[in-house]
């Protein structure tokens, strides 16, 4: 019960903090000392505060991208367990559940974006599912090789299952598996060197053009919803790569606290090392994830 | 058995050659008309006693085969005003050739084919295959409709006398529908004959080849 | 007694036909002689014993089948001709009726006969009578028509006269009584000398081969059936060819009894496949569809034959399809009739949606093709499985693989001419012709496609023994 | 009981289309004999349906074997679950179809073929039940047959448009194909079984033949069900057939190929590994292949006719992953793998037949079917709008939908594959896992294109732009469709039952009943919740905006340019514009894009076209050359009567020699 309380408050409150140190790091690594941490929470606070301006031909579906892919992301997060915890929702089956609540949010999303009619958005939206059903099958081989290494067909018992000896004797289709889905976590949010989230150039953009016409408390919700997708994917990373736990529930929170900020560090330094991809070679860097993925079930079963 | 009958077994197939080599459609008709008396005088020569039938069929044949089927082509040729030339697809020479080949093959053929004992057989056969494909040939490398009628007389001739065999075997009425068939078929085909002349004003059979895939 | 019926009396109708000058009359001389014809015909059926006729003269179940399809087929065929010679006051309805009728006393007389010479001169005369019938309509390609009819048609009856007199020599050959007849040829099958029988065999297999449309001697087939008006058209490809077939089984019944019947087979498996083949090579990108009825009608015979071939489950199957392809034929000949009429022309550059210009012609063409290729719910369907398991039965893979192949070329050929002939709209002059279907030209048709779809759905029970009966007459393998 | 109720309605069903026959054309009679037939097939459609439901409830099996007048097989019947199964899709589709056509295909409006329409509906219903129910050979084919035909009728209903001609020849030639195929199959199995009786083999007797049925079976019914390569006739049928006909070719008859080869399979006690892989194989690329020309088209018929084809491909791997099941004696993957085919026929025949409607109704209203035409229709058709994007969230099988329920049986057992409980291993069918989620995603990006491209943004003709919503009864078709994909997705326990009954059908012979556990490794009230939940937090989302402050409203921002026009929004073909160059090597798409060389180029017109690589490179001019080659022949036949009678010498000398 505990447990969940702490899952769900940690689920609603950590991701814009996640999008923070981003951010602060990039800076860091710029000589610029950057926007607070917390710079985030404020941006929603004032964007829930604000009015919003909608576009003269767009239908309820407008409204459903944002709050649709929310709730997806939401109910993801509740499947997907956090460090040495389990998820407050946990049944076989429930990480091909996860995968398609992520897909449901694709599909509101950008048909929210062409809602608008507008160019741009087009654009953004046809980039967005292009790629996205790349990083499908990368996600599933890496989730086919957890299964078959914790011989469970659930998020939670398949993340606390021996992972850490299966480091020990299956170690390559392991690291394989983690690279695949690092991958897939960047471009799933649009992070470099997938897309870039503060380019100014609508032409470049992916995500952020989609949603150009969502003003106000949407924007905010969508802004949310981002920042919980990296949330959620940004555990089952952190999980995989390090399966350690101490036992005490205590440090055990603070660990998994500690890994996710460690997370968004990580992504802050490759995002600031790296370069953006030009759009064309985007699908051969996920291409080669699922080939990551491919590899390391082969290794596994053969 | 009498020599007389292996003289027109003889005679009949060198007719056949003659009917190959003739230029003439006259002559033509003339010399089927001279084979057909031939045909009807066999019947009297295969077996020593002479039956009324033997005499009958022989009568009707000679009357049918070198008479009346004659005249009636005879009749056509008058009708149709045409070329009198049989005008052959395969040279004269050549066809005369190919039938002394053909009557070699089937000479050739009667020996492999086992024969029953009576020595008259062994010529019986040969002729009538000979007379046979004669009757081919002049179906298939002769160009007027009127020629190829009379390769169907020859071809039925070496029928007939392959039926000299079974002369006692056949009952009368066959004989008689057989010969009685064969007059209505040449009729009917002179009746088509006289329509081709008019249609085409011609009995050239290379006319007749608009119908085709 | 019956048989004098059944055979004297359309002669008679037929004199008559030439003889009476007023053309009403003759007309109605058809249908009455038809009714007549049928009903004698059921009378046999009902009770067989009626048919004890002489050695010469016989009645098996074989011969009842054809007889009774040849009968049906008359009977539909002269409502048509009724109203057929209406749309053409301009022909002397003479000729017309009076070989029509000698047609049917003929082919009644070869299915009576079991003297093979009298057969012979039955199936000549056949040739003979319906040579001006395919010459009715008086045109340069009619004539030519007939000419080629008449010339192939005959030399190849005159080799199967030739065959007759080596089965004959065959047994006398062997020292036994010659004789034609076939209970007493099939009684001293066992004895008569192989190599002649062999040869026999073969004659009489092309040369009333020729008669029924086998490939390469169906040459004739397309150019007769192309130009004679469409019931002749029926009753050629449904009447005749049955006639030509039950000689053939006549003289295959003789070798069976000679213990010949792998060498028998042998011929006929590849005839059928040869014919089946040849019509489905003729039939694709055909642009005539009287003659592409025609090729069709050549591949049939080679089903039937084939299905001979195969024998076992497949006689049965042979001997159904028989009836089926008579029937079908019939229908499909009648609407083709029908639809060259409306469009004054046979080709599909002309021809196209019949079925709007003409309801029903136009349907029956399109559901005769769907029959006539195998499809149930029709009879040929059945007919076509059944020889199809046979051949599998008897382990023939090749040759059922084969048959199947060249069954669905047929169906592409067959199907492309005949869509375009009924889809579509006409043209706006077709659409302006005259020719309206009556009740009298539209009728028959429907009735020999309403009797395929019950044989495809409900074999009736006399029939069906009937078929067991014959098929038990071929089937005396050792 | 169930029996005689299923063999009245298929009656009622068959003779519905018949009061319109009545010759002679008295408009009066027209709307009547349509308003009859569609009250006889709701009437069938209760009938059967209560029948359908509760065999498979019961699961109990009922025959009826009667003698009857052919020479060949018997009229033997049977209803067991596996049948009902199919069997429900059967009565449902087709009385809403004819509902829809009351709207949709009025008789007032089509005189001519709206008679002809509603008979070969009605038979071509019946004849479907006919086949599902058969267990004889004969009476099998005989079904199958007429259905094959009456649907050749319904798709060349158009028949003076020569699209639908040409369509239909493909489609006749296709089936007449598959027929062949089946001939010899059932020919087979007769030799084997020595009866025509549908029943399972002795392995015995199965040994010699199982290879040479199975390939046949496949390229039979796959022929019919639409597996690539095979899928040729498909597009074509179903986007020039009415809409509602296309809804029921695609809703329900390519399931009775899926059903023929379900069927078949089950006569077979140990079928190889092989099998089952090439199953998989082929469903694998079936889906690929199937959305990826999905995404290339902008027709939306031909759209929604390829989307079948790769739900085709996803029904194909759960059925090869069963076979697979049976090879090796795994219950858990026969009852996840067939559980989860079987339950995606229901779900494919709810959402397509929808979709189906939609895109009538949309044609109906704006009268073209291009998308690129489109646009703008949400204002214009709501409800149609609210509709179409339901079914294309089932078909995308996201959550919480019907769709998403059987793909997630598929996929639990191909994870199960991988022996998770360390059980036997057959891990090369968890490799089709990955392409199912490839599959998804770009099903998503298909529905996407769709929806938004006909839809959502401004008209892009002046037709679309004066589009109007549909009629009552139209939109209560689609509405009862898509009410069916809610239900089943967000209650997805109340299937397990009844798909139990059909999988142990299928089993029971052979590998005995299916553990209920195996299919309910997967717990469908979690999957409800779940469901309940989403809807639930996203209603919450919507009441929130509801409260929230009065929004502005003014034209789309197009970073600052000054007039936009609806032809600047991005196009559908635009939209997958990416994608379809990703696919170029599958694809060969035949674009035509304008070089502009002067200095002041004139206008140009980009035009890009994705044909059907199989049909229009491969098939077709195969039938090209071999109607140039064949005709060759033709020179035996010259009319040259010397060279006829010569023939007949050479034929005689020929078999005189060869005898």
């Amino acid at each position: 019960m505990l447990t969940t309380l702490i899952h769900v408050a940690i689920l609603l409150t950590l991701p814009p903090l996640l999008l923070g140190v981003i951010a602060r790091t990039k800076a860091l690594f710029a000589g610029r000392t950057g926007p607070s941490v917390l710079q985030p929470y404020w941006d929603l606070l004032k964007l829930a505060r604000k009015g919003v301006v909608i576009s003269s031909t767009t239908t309820w579906m407008f409204i459903a991208g944002p709050v649709v892919s929310l709730a997806a992301v939401l109910l993801a997060g509740l499947m997907m367990p956090m460090g040495a915890f389990n998820a407050p929702i946990s049944f076989t089956g429930d990480l091909i559940l996860f995968a398609y609540l992520l897909a449901l949010s694709r599909f509101f999303t950008t048909a929210a974006a062409l809602d608008t009619g507008s160019a741009f958005e087009g654009m953004g939206a046809a980039r967005e599912v292009t790629f996205a059903c790349l990083a499908e099958p990368a996600l599933i081989f890496a989730l086919l090789v957890l299964a078959k290494l914790s011989g469970a067909l659930s998020l939670s018992p398949m993340l606390h299952g021996p992972l850490l000896d299966a480091w020990l004797h299956a170690g390559a289709p392991l690291l394989l598996v983690l690279a695949g889905l690092f991958i897939v976590l960047l471009a799933e949010n649009c992070r470099i060197p997938v897309d870039d989230p503060n380019t100014h150039l609508e032409l470049t953009m992916i995500h952020e053009v989609m949603v150009l016409d969502h003003s106000g408390p949407l924007f905010g919700a969508i802004m949310y919803g981002a920042a919980l997708k990296l949330f959620v994917l940004g555990a089952l990373v952190t999980r995989v790569a390090l399966p350690v736990e101490t036992g005490w529930i205590a440090l055990d929170w603070i660990l998994f606290t500690a890994q996710m900020l460690a997370l968004a560090v990580v992504i802050g330094v490759v995002e600031s090392v790296m370069a953006r991809l030009r759009m064309k070679q985007v699908p051969t860097l996920l291409i080669a994830a699922c080939l990551l993925g491919g590899f390391g079930l082969l290794l596994l079963v053969t | 058995m009498t020599p007389l009958f292996e003289t027109l077994l003889v005679l009949v197939l060198l007719l056949n050659l003659v009917a190959l080599g003739i230029s003439r459609i006259r002559a033509l008709i003339r010399t089927v008309a001279l084979q057909g008396i031939v045909l009807g005088a066999m019947p009297l020569f295969v077996h020593e006693h002479i039956d009324v039938r033997v005499v009958l069929v022989s009568l009707v044949t000679v009357a049918m085969k070198g008479m009346v089927i004659p005249a009636m082509l005879q009749k056509a040729m008058r009708d149709v005003q045409i070329k009198r030339e049989v005008e052959p697809l395969v040279g004269l020479i050549p066809s005369m050739m190919l039938g002394a080949t053909a009557t070699a093959l089937a000479v050739a053929l009667a020996q492999f084919l086992p024969l029953a004992g009576e020595h008259i057989v062994g010529l019986v056969v040969p002729t009538s295959l000979a007379t046979v494909l004669t009757g081919f040939l002049l179906l298939t490398t002769r160009l007027k409709a009127i020629s190829q009628v009379l390769g169907y007389l020859v071809l039925e001739n070496g029928i007939f006398i392959f039926g000299l065999l079974l002369l006692e075997a056949m009952p009368l009425l066959v004989e008689m529908g057989v010969l009685l068939d064969l007059l209505v078929a040449i009729f009917v085909m002179g009746i088509i004959l006289n329509h081709i002349n008019r249609e085409f004003s011609s009995l050239d059979t290379r006319q007749l080849s608009t119908l085709k895939d | 007694m019956l048989a004098i019926g059944l055979i004297l009396f359309p002669v008679l109708m037929a004199a008559v036909a030439f003889a009476i000058p007023w053309a009403r009359p003759r007309i109605w001389l058809l249908p009455v002689t038809g009714a007549v014809h049928l009903a004698l015909v059921a009378a046999v059926w009902r009770r067989p014993d009626l048919a004890a006729g002489t050695a010469w003269l016989a009645l098996d179940a074989l011969d009842r089948l054809v007889l009774l399809l040849v009968s049906v087929l008359f009977m539909l065929c002269s409502v048509y001709a009724m109203g057929y010679l209406g749309y053409r006051r301009g022909r002397s309805s003479r000729v017309f009726c009076g070989c029509l009728l000698m047609m049917l006393a003929m082919m009644s007389l070869v299915a009576w006969s079991h003297h093979l010479g009298l057969m012979w001169v039955a199936v000549e005369a056949t040739t003979l009578a319906s040579a001006p019938l395919i010459y009715f309509n008086r045109t340069a390609r009619s004539i030519e028509a007939t000419w080629k009819y008449l010339l192939v048609g005959s030399v190849g009856i005159a080799l199967a006269l030739l065959g007759s007199f080596f089965l004959a020599y065959a047994s006398w050959h062997a020292g036994m009584p010659t004789s034609l007849i076939l209970e007493e040829l099939i009684l001293q099958a066992p004895g008569l000398s192989t190599p002649w029988l062999h040869a026999a065999f073969v004659l009489l297999l092309v040369g009333y081969g020729t008669k029924m449309g086998l490939a390469p001697m169906h040459t004739w087939k397309p150019d007769a059936y192309g130009e004679a008006p469409g019931l002749v058209g029926a009753m050629l490809a449904g009447g005749v060819t049955s006639c030509a077939f039950l000689a053939i089984l006549r003289v295959y019944r003789v070798c069976a009894a000679a213990g010949e019947v792998e060498y028998a087979a042998r011929i006929l498996v590849l005839m059928g496949l040869v014919s089946m083949a040849l019509a489905g090579v003729f039939m694709v990108g055909q642009r005539d569809f009287k003659r592409m009825l025609a090729y069709s009608s050549v591949e049939h015979m080679g089903i039937l034959i084939f299905g001979i071939g195969i024998g076992g489950a497949a006689t049965f199957g042979a001997l159904l399809h028989l009836v089926n392809n008579a029937l079908a034929k019939g229908g499909m000949f009648l609407a083709a009739g029908n639809i060259h009429r409306a469009y004054e022309s046979k080709s599909t550059e002309d021809v196209r949606g019949a079925m709007r210009r003409l309801p029903v012609s136009g349907s029956l063409f399109l559901v005769g093709f769907i029959a006539v290729t195998g499809s149930p719910p029709f009879g040929p369907f059945l007919s076509e499985f059944a020889i199809l398991n046979g051949a599998l039965g008897s382990g023939r893979f090749v040759v059922s693989a084969l048959f199947l192949l060249f069954l669905l070329i047929v169906f592409i050929g067959m199907g492309a001419t005949v869509l375009s002939v009924v889809q579509g709209r006409p043209s706006p002059q077709a659409r302006a012709g005259g020719y309206r279907e009556g009740i009298l030209t539209a009728a028959p048709g429907l009735i020999f496609m309403g009797c395929v779809l019950m044989l495809g759905l409900y074999v009736p029970g006399p029939l069906r023994a009937a078929l067991l009966e014959a098929a038990a007459l071929l089937e005396v393998r050792p | 009981m169930s029996m005689s109720l299923t063999l009245l309605s298929i009656v009622l069903v068959a003779v519905s289309g018949c009061p319109g026959l009545w010759p002679g054309g008295r408009p009066t009679r027209g709307p009547a004999s349509q308003w009859m037939a569609t009250m006889l097939m709701l009437g069938g459609a209760i009938v059967g349906g209560i029948a359908c439901l509760v065999v498979l409830r019961s699961g109990q099996a009922e025959e009826l074997d009667r003698a009857w007048f052919l020479p060949w097989g018997r009229f033997a019947l049977r209803l067991d679950a596996l049948s009902a199964l199919f069997l429900l899709p059967v009565f449902v589709v087709p009385a809403l179809g004819s509902i829809y056509g009351m709207g949709y295909w009025r008789q007032a409006e089509h005189p001519e073929n709206g008679r002809r329409l509603r008979f070969f509906y009605g038979l071509l219903s019946a004849s479907m039940a006919m086949v599902v129910l058969a267990h004889d050979a004969i009476v099998f084919l005989l079904a199958w047959e007429i259905m094959a035909i009456a649907a050749f009728f319904l798709i060349t209903t158009e028949d003076d448009n020569s699209a639908a001609r040409q369509a239909g020849w493909i489609y006749l030639i296709a089936a007449h194909l598959g027929t062949l195929c089946l001939l010899p199959m059932f020919g087979l199995l007769a030799a084997a079984r020595g009866s025509f009786m549908i029943e399972p083999l002795p392995v015995e007797a199965a040994r010699g033949i199982s290879t040479a049925v199975f390939v046949l079976a496949l390229v039979g019914f796959g022929l019919k069900a639409g597996i690539f390569p095979l899928h040729v006739w498909l597009p074509g049928a179903h986007s020039n057939a009415p809409s509602h006909v296309s809804a029921l070719l695609s809703g329900v008859m390519l399931k009775m190929g899926v059903y023929g080869l379900v069927r078949t399979l089950g006569l077979f006690p140990a079928p190889p590994d092989w099998w089952g892989g090439t199953l998989l194989a082929v469903g694998a690329a079936t889906g690929l292949v199937g959305i990826v020309y999905a995404l290339a088209q902008h027709d939306i018929k031909r759209l929604l006719a390829y989307s079948s084809i790769e739900n085709i491909g996803i029904i194909m791997i759960g059925v090869g992953l069963a076979a697979v099941g049976r090879a090796r004696h795994q219950p858990e993957w026969i009852a996840l793998g067939l559980g989860g085919a079987l339950f995606h026929v229901w779900n494919h025949a709810l959402f397509k037949p929808l979709l189906f409607f939609a895109a009538g109704s949309v044609i109906h209203g704006a009268h073209t079917r291009d998308i690129d035409r489109l646009g703008g229709l949400a204002r214009r058709m709501p409800r149609t709008a609210v509709l179409f994007s339901l079914g294309a969230v089932a078909a995308c099988g996201l959550p919480p939908l019907n769709g998403f329920v059987s793909e997630l049986l598929i996929y639990a057992g191909l994870f199960g594959s991988l022996g998770l409980q360390g059980g036997p291993t057959w891990p090369w069918a968890a490799f089709a896992a990955p392409v199912l989620a490839l599959v998804g995603g770009l099903v998503i990006a298909c529905f996407v294109k769709a929806y938004g491209g006909i839809f959502l943004g401004s008209p892009r003709t002046p037709d679309s732009a004066a589009a109007h919503d549909v009629g009552r009864g139209m939109l209560w078709a689609m509405t009862a469709l898509a009410a069916g994909c809610l239900v089943i997705g967000l209650t997805p326990g109340l299937i397990i039952g009844p798909l139990r009954q059909a999988v142990t059908a299928w089993t029971a012979d052979i590998d005995g009943d299916v553990p209920i556990a195996a299919l309910a490794i997967i717990p469908m009230a979690w999957i409800s919740v779940m469901g309940v939940a989403l809807v639930a937090l996203t209603s919450l989302g919507a009441a929130a905006w509801r409260l929230a402050r009065p929004s502005r409203a003014t034209g789309t921002w197009d970073c600052g340019f000054a007039a936009p026009t609806p032809r600047m929004q991005y196009t559908a073909s635009s939209f997958t514009q990416i994608l379809v160059a990703m696919f170029r090597w599958a694809l060969w798409p035949d674009q035509r894009r304008p070089h502009p060389m002067s200095r002041f180029p004139t206008g140009g017109h980009y035009r890009s076209h994705v044909p059907d690589l199989v049909l229009e490179r491969g098939v077709l001019p195969a039938i090209r050359i071999t109607a140039r080659l064949l005709p060759r022949a033709r020179l035996l036949q010259q009319g040259k009567v010397q060279i006829y009678v010569l023939y007949i010498l050479v034929i005689l000398i020929v078999l005189l020699a060869w005898g």
